[in-house]
């Protein structure tokens, strides 16, 4: 139990915040899984348009590790297989029969989690298709069953606008979350960690060690706690997970069978504010209806994500497998006349070129997508690691990974880090760097050639 | 207004942009079509919202903070020249005219020079043309002396362009900073013009010379020689006092704060040199540690001399007089916090600002060649800065690994 | 205070690879990461210390006009200075090769460290040139150590530098003729033009003529100032 | 034969110049340019030596004990530097002062043994001969522009002679220090590189 | 065995080969060497008596120091001096001067005219200053100002010669300095003034004759 005080950081005042009731969405007819949803997955599909599948069948797998499975989350018959670029499947539309058949797993309870070992929960996990919630440190990837992580860091934290807060999402399935903490322990030597934000009402569980993390965003960055708790060094691994996601493991080894619904947040400054809220989602399943109804705005961005970080989505995706928000706000392609050199007053801005960032700070803004200038090469250094609180220097590590050095990115700390730990780099930085898409490039690089 | 907007994205736009008539040439419609609106763009991916903040208003908010320092050398040059020419009748205005015809043609060409480079090179190299250049283009007049024959200011800035930045890709990838580049080009290129205690007043000939609204020129002797403080402080003899010496060639330090003494365009007041110090700290653009920490070392450093028991008039000087004096405080508030060439890493640029102003003292009292160590020593600790950086950034990583350990071991 | 201003000469002013060119070609080719840099300059300042006060006692004591006098005074306009250059180059050799074998046997970390640099050395114009000048300019054997300890840090200041400015160059957008050797060239020169601010130090206040000995270096008019 | 031997003797020209590709011998290549008239000399100096010490070394190439090799080679060149030098002294007296130590430095030119390493040990004399001779005037080529840009900026003079340019011609001092000496060097690498599309990596 | 015998023998034939060739060269070029310093010190004394070389060959500036130059000493210091041709009383009087410049020694000849008191030429041919501001000391338009200027008062006492500013008004004892290289200026105001008073009591000694 540890309390941590991140001093730098930033919010980004934006309109938008959720209402923390939740409503139940169900009833679609139209499911998709993505696999592309899964970073560097080779996968090697197990069915074809037109098939039927029972709830829980086995679509495709890791060709890889072909024990590591992903399964169906609904029953009925394949609409459609899509194919993306080199022929890789991009999703997999899954149309609802009316009655339902499901594959079934075997139940535990808080206490026979304990006795498995930790073969059989990496194999039941595996095998049940949920082991791909569980990811690693270094890369940021899917976690490699066969590694050996020095800890577990759960992410029940929440900084960014807007994540949704885990206070909601846990009620009324506590005994879920500890089991699942139960399993996760099995999977370490060392300790299970609950990172938390100050102030959620979330308690504390046995078998995992609880923090709480104080200060702006990116306070509730998996990277942040890492690197507060025990940072890695080159050759160590951690796995991460989220907090909703270990509720979903722990549903699956109570129930018996897959976990039907999550809980996913709705917001931003393009969505209806009466719709600003928590929905109780089937996993899988067509948003198209609900998005359809609750955004407002000429052209609408939606993120599986927060405002900043997260992958743009079509406004009828389907509930993915990550993820456990949405954002949605608009396209600005406004130019304004001569806007170098305004005051700045109506333009949101952290610097103090802007007069906003003195008047303005104390409201929320309506932002929209603007890039607020053109692409220019780095001039000024240092103010990327003004709301940096990993102790990274990032305009050095950035130089390494455009020089391609692997071993210096490796010296300056990129092992610790993911692209989403440079969203406020990138968002600050006035010469539009793409930052995050440099450091992923560099971490990809590193994983190619080998620490 | 719209129509023509519109006219622009639709008609326009399409002719410069991939596959266009005009592709090649796209940099020079970007540098236009975002000078008159910001771009409109949309971000392409994470973080989805970004900074209302670009290189162009960074740029551009440098060059205002140097409109004192124009202003005041505009007056300036205007008024030592009618002062060092008996020019009756002289008023505020017609030193401010006569000033104009000084000043304005240097900056004029050292921005049409300049910018035929950077647009010549943006085509070639397609890269965008940057907004930096406007801020070398202006510097690079103001640490000049207001009577330089035009062709050696083209000259000046197309070596400081071409040399100290293009060939090395543009703003941002340079190592030195340009407009010193090009200062200092000029200086070993041609010394007689530009070093030491040669006339930096108004003997030139400028354009109307006699004209009822300039002042009329009343004896114009040929080789008037005004002394540059420094040059004063610098030539004082052994065993004299270079605070007499200053007082007797008319420098004492309440017109060295003024300004109004002769000396380079912009960098002779003290107090427009503040206006501007003060707006870029306020938004925050350019590094205070760089200027404090420069600062501080020119007092360490003048105070060592005036402690230290040298025979040496210049070294007695109360380092006070180092601050005001020359183009310390003008080349530390905006030629060595050049984010470009100055060190990248905090504590670097405290060790880079500091050393400027150790060595610029340094020069001046113990180097009898160069009585201005300012310009000279900010290029040397440009050179030295990534040294500098290299050494603090394998500090830092010793650090991140020793905590990373510790806590690893707890 | 002398041997100060002469230090302070060799390592800023008179820069043994900004104002006279010398070890360019190791220059070149091993400024490309600092650590190699700063290895090697350690190397040349190690070898340049020992071979000059070496040579210094070759060219005094057995190759100058009169220098072998005390083994005969028959030999007083004997003038063997012709030899000069193939002396030194044997002494470098012979040095560098005397202080890996050293190095190797006492100081296995050292030699660990500096080992890979040191028959690169051999070859480096700095080390001969260095003592052709000490020669040129009539330096005691005093002189002439202090003059190759500080020619040394002069070049290891230099090369770190530059090493340090090629790794920043490294994600530049050079034009394609340029990369290396060109833009290493020119980033050379306008470092020497930095190292001017030097040129003119003087701390020997002393500045009544003390050697009227003709310093055939200095008619160089190429020198740096 | 004849295109071979043409082959030896141009390709140091352009595509394999000692200075601009191969990075041998820049040292001197600065150090002797600020006038042409001890450009030149240098460059017949070195051309002598390097040709030579080709011919010799690769007449001995069977015979050398491979243990002494560096130190025989090293001999050979030294002692034709050495007598490079005196006939300088004797007979170009003023371009040897102005010239200084850097005949002397010829020793460590790395040309001169570079070509003895890289060509001369594998080659027959004459081939050796031509090679020496083709690099020697390969650099001398750098080295007599580099000297003509420098005196024409710095002087207004080539080669001694006062070129017309006005009586308003101002020398450029920074030419004539060594920092001119690099930049200039620098611009004529890249120059000749992009003539040729050489691309160091 | 066979091998190092080889190797020695090898070394031993290339040392001796090139230490024949060394000293060959060595010996046969000396005198032509040292006839080239010689020259070169006569060329300079020429110069600096205010004769014109630039249009004379080798030979005709041997001839000419050979007809009008004569070495003696002042004390234990060298003096050279020219006698015209027929005359048989040296006119001139030249000695050697050097000093600190800005940041190297100076070096160069002195001529005083026949009254001893007025400078009739001045050379320098040796200095490291920096191109374009001190090395103007090596130009014509420099060195021709000092001829006729007064290096001596009529009691053969040295003036304090001066280097001032571009600018201040002449003097007989005053030349222009270099605008941008005060202090090179100033550096051979210093070696005239103490090379002046070095050779004062020579030159008040021959005075009276």
């Amino acid at each position: 139990m540890a309390n941590f005080k991140i001093k730098k950081g930033f919010d980004v005042k934006v309109i938008g915040k959720p209402k923390t009731t939740v409503e139940e969405y169900t009833s679609q007819q139209l499911f998709a899984v993505y696999p592309s949803e899964f970073e560097g997955l080779k996968p090697r599909l197990k069915v074809k348009a037109g098939d039927t599948v029972k709830r829980g069948d086995v679509l495709f797998e890791n060709k890889k590790n072909e024990k590591m499975v992903f399964r169906s989350p609904c029953c009925g018959s394949i609409k459609a297989v899509n194919l993306g670029a080199r022929r890789f499947p991009v999703e997999i539309l899954i149309e609802r029969a009316a009655e339902e058949k499901s594959i079934t797993f075997e139940t535990y309870t808080r206490d026979s989690v304990g006795q498995l070992s930790r073969e059989q929960v990496v194999d039941h996990l595996l095998n049940s298709g949920l082991w791909p919630l569980i990811k690693q440190r270094p890369f940021n990837k899917i976690a490699d069953p066969d590694a050996d992580p020095k800890a577990v860091f759960i992410n029940a934290a929440n900084s960014a606008p807007f994540q949704a807060d885990f206070s909601v999402v846990l009620k009324g399935d506590e005994e879920a979350f500890q089991v699942g903490i139960n399993a996760l322990a099995k999977l370490t030597a060392g300790k299970v960690h609950l990172c938390k934000s100050v102030g959620s009402d979330i308690p504390d569980f046995g078998n995992a060690e609880s923090h709480t993390f104080a200060g702006k965003h990116p306070s509730g960055n998996t990277s942040v706690h890492i690197n507060r708790i025990s940072p890695i060094l080159p050759g160590d691994t951690v796995y991460t997970i989220t907090a909703q996601d270990v509720v979903l493991i722990g549903k699956l080894l109570t129930t018996g069978e897959l976990p039907r619904t999550k809980i996913i947040a709705l917001a931003g400054p393009a969505v209806k504010e009466e719709f600003r809220q928590y929905y109780k989602v089937q996993i899988g399943a067509s948003l198209e209806e609900l998005l359809n109804k609750s955004l407002e705005g000429d052209e609408v961005r939606v993120i599986n994500g927060n405002v900043l970080w997260g992958e743009k989505v079509s406004a009828d995706t389907c509930v993915p497998f990550y993820g456990s928000e949405f954002f949605a706000l608009e396209e600005d392609r406004s130019r304004h006349l001569m806007g170098w050199t305004m005051p700045g007053l109506f333009q949101y801005s952290s610097h103090r070129v802007n007069l906003s960032s003195v008047m303005g700070l104390g409201h929320e803004w309506k932002l929209g997508t603007n890039m607020h200038g053109s692409h220019r090469a780095m001039v000024v250094t240092g103010w990327m690691d003004k709301y940096q609180p990993l102790n990274i220097m990032t305009d050095f590590l950035i130089r390494a990974a455009l020089a391609h050095d692997t071993d210096e990115m490796i010296q300056l700390g990129i092992l610790e880090t993911d692209p989403e730990d440079f969203a406020l780099a990138s968002f600050v930085d006035p010469h539009k760097t793409d930052v995050c898409g440099i450091i992923k490039r560099g971490l990809n690089e590193i994983e190619e050639e080998g620490i | 207004m719209n129509a023509l907007f519109d006219f622009m994205d639709k008609t326009i736009a399409p002719l410069f942009e991939k596959g266009g008539k005009f592709e090649r040439l796209y940099p020079l419609f970007e540098a236009g079509d975002t000078f008159n609106r910001t771009p409109g763009d949309v971000t392409p991916s994470a973080p989805h919202v970004r900074d209302s903040i670009d290189q162009k208003r960074l740029m551009i908010f440098v060059i205002y903070a140097l409109i004192p320092c124009i202003l005041f050398g505009i007056w300036n040059a205007g008024n030592q020249f009618n002062l060092a020419n008996n020019v009756a009748n002289a008023t505020f205005t017609t030193d401010m005219l006569r000033g104009a015809t000084m000043v304005l043609p240097i900056i004029f060409v050292s921005y049409a020079v300049g910018g035929i480079w950077e647009v010549l090179f943006a085509l070639v190299r397609r890269h965008e043309i940057n907004e930096g250049f406007l801020v070398t283009g202006m510097l690079f007049p103001l640490v000049l002396p207001p009577t330089l024959p035009l062709w050696q200011v083209a000259i000046g800035i197309s070596f400081g362009i071409v040399i100290g930045k293009e060939i090395f890709g543009g703003v941002g990838f340079n190592i030195l900073n340009p407009a010193l580049t090009a200062r200092a080009f000029l200086f070993f290129a041609f010394p007689a013009q530009i070093s030491g205690d040669k006339v930096w007043v108004g003997t030139a000939k400028t354009a109307f010379e006699n004209s009822p609204i300039f002042g009329t020129v009343a004896e114009n002797i040929d080789g008037v020689t005004m002394a540059t403080p420094l040059a004063v402080a610098a030539a004082a003899e052994k065993g004299s006092d270079a605070v007499t010496a200053l007082g007797d060639a008319g420098f004492t330090l309440a017109n060295m704060t003024i300004g109004n003494i002769p000396g380079c365009i912009g960098s002779t007041s003290v107090i427009a040199i503040l206006l501007g110090m003060g707006f870029l700290i306020l938004t925050g653009i350019a590094s205070w540690r760089v200027m404090l920490s420069g600062i501080l070392g020119c007092v360490a450093m003048g105070w060592l001399f005036n402690v230290l028991p040298l025979d040496n008039p210049f070294a007695a000087l109360p380092f006070v007089y180092h601050i005001v004096m020359g183009g310390f405080l003008f080349g530390i508030v905006f030629m060595a916090t050049d984010p470009v060439s100055a060190a990248a890493t905090n504590t670097g640029k405290c060790i880079y600002g500091f050393l400027i102003g150790v060595l610029t003292v340094l020069i001046r009292v113990a180097n009898p060649a160069y009585p201005e160590g300012a310009m000279l020593a900010i290029l040397f600790m440009n050179v030295m800065a990534p040294l500098i950086d290299h050494f603090v950034v394998q500090g830092h990583i010793k650090k991140r690994t020793a905590y990373a350990r510790a806590l690893n071991n707890a | 205070m002398e041997y100060l201003n002469l230090a302070i000469k060799a390592i800023f002013v008179e820069n043994i690879l900004l104002a006279f060119f010398l070890g360019m070609c190791s220059f070149l080719a091993c400024s490309k990461k600092v650590d190699t840099a700063i290895g090697l300059g350690f190397a040349v300042i190690f070898v340049l210390t020992i071979t000059l006060p070496a040579n210094w006692a070759i060219h005094h004591f057995l190759l100058r006009e009169g220098a072998l006098v005390w083994l005969n005074p028959k030999f007083a306009t004997l003038d063997l200075s012709f030899l000069n250059f193939i002396c030194f180059i044997a002494t470098i050799a012979s040095m560098v090769q005397l202080v890996e074998m050293i190095l190797d046997k006492f100081f296995p970390a050292l030699y660990h460290a500096l080992g890979i640099f040191l028959p690169l050395i051999t070859v480096n114009c700095a080390i001969l040139g260095g003592s052709l000048f000490m020669v040129e300019r009539n330096y005691g054997a005093l002189e002439s150590t202090v003059y190759g300890f500080s020619s040394g840090i002069g070049w290891l200041l230099a090369i770190a530098a530059m090493a340090a400015i090629r790794k920043k160059l490294r994600y530049s957008h050079l034009p394609d003729g340029l990369k290396g050797l060109g833009i290493t060239m020119i980033m050379t020169g306008l470092m020497a033009m930095a190292f001017m601010c030097f040129s003119g130090i003087n701390l020997d206040k002393k500045t009544t003529a003390q050697d009227p000995a003709p310093q055939a270096a200095e008619q160089l008019t190429d020198v740096g100032n | 034969m004849a295109s071979a031997a043409k082959k030896l003797l141009m390709d140091p020209f352009s595509d394999n110049n000692p200075i601009t590709i191969q990075v041998l011998g820049i040292c001197s290549a600065l150090a002797v340019t600020v006038k042409v008239d001890t450009a030149i000399v240098m460059t017949l100096a070195l051309t002598a030596v390097v040709s030579l010490s080709n011919f010799v070394i690769s007449l001995m190439r069977n015979v050398i004990p491979s243990g002494i090799r560096m130190i025989v080679e090293m001999a050979v060149i030294a002692t034709l530097v050495i007598i490079a030098d005196q006939l300088l002294r004797a007979f170009l007296f003023d371009i040897s002062k102005q010239l200084s130590v850097f005949v002397g430095l010829i020793i460590t030119n790395c040309i001169v043994m570079g070509r003895a390493e890289a060509f001369a040990l594998q080659n027959p004399p004459k081939d050796s001969f031509l090679d020496g001779l083709g690099n020697g005037l390969g650099y001398g080529i750098v080295l007599i522009a580099v000297a003509s840009i420098r005196e024409i900026l710095g002087f207004g003079k080539w080669l001694g002679f006062q070129l017309p340019l006005g009586d308003n011609f101002m020398g450029n001092g920074l030419v004539l220090l060594a920092p001119g000496a690099f930049i200039i060097l620098g611009l004529l690498i890249w120059g000749q590189r992009t003539l040729t599309k050489y691309v160091e990596d | 065995m066979r091998e190092d015998t080889r190797t020695i023998t090898f070394a031993a034939v290339v040392c001796v080969t090139c230490s024949l060739l060394l000293s060959g060269t060595a010996a046969g070029l000396k005198s032509r060497q040292e006839a080239n310093e010689a020259f070169d010190v006569k060329r300079n004394i020429v110069k600096a008596f205010g004769i014109d070389i630039s249009a004379m060959d080798r030979p005709g500036i041997e001839e000419t120091y050979e007809i009008h130059v004569s070495e003696d000493l002042a004390g234990n210091l060298p003096i050279f001096t020219w006698t015209e041709d027929g005359a048989d009383k040296a006119s001139k009087y030249a000695f050697p001067i050097s000093g600190k410049g800005l940041w190297s020694m100076l070096y160069g000849y002195l001529s005083l005219e026949a009254d001893l008191e007025t400078i009739a030429g001045i050379s320098f041919y040796k200095h490291g200053e920096t191109p374009g501001l001190g090395a103007e000391i090596e130009k014509p338009w420099f060195q021709t100002q000092f001829t006729g200027k007064k290096l001596y008062d009529d009691a053969g006492n040295a003036v304090d010669f001066l280097v001032v500013k571009p600018g201040t008004k002449l003097t007989p004892t005053s030349v222009d300095g270099i605008s941008g290289a005060t202090l090179t200026g100033k550096g051979v105001q210093a070696l005239l003034q103490k090379e002046a008073a070095a050779y004062a009591d020579y030159f008040k000694s021959i005075r009276g004759n």
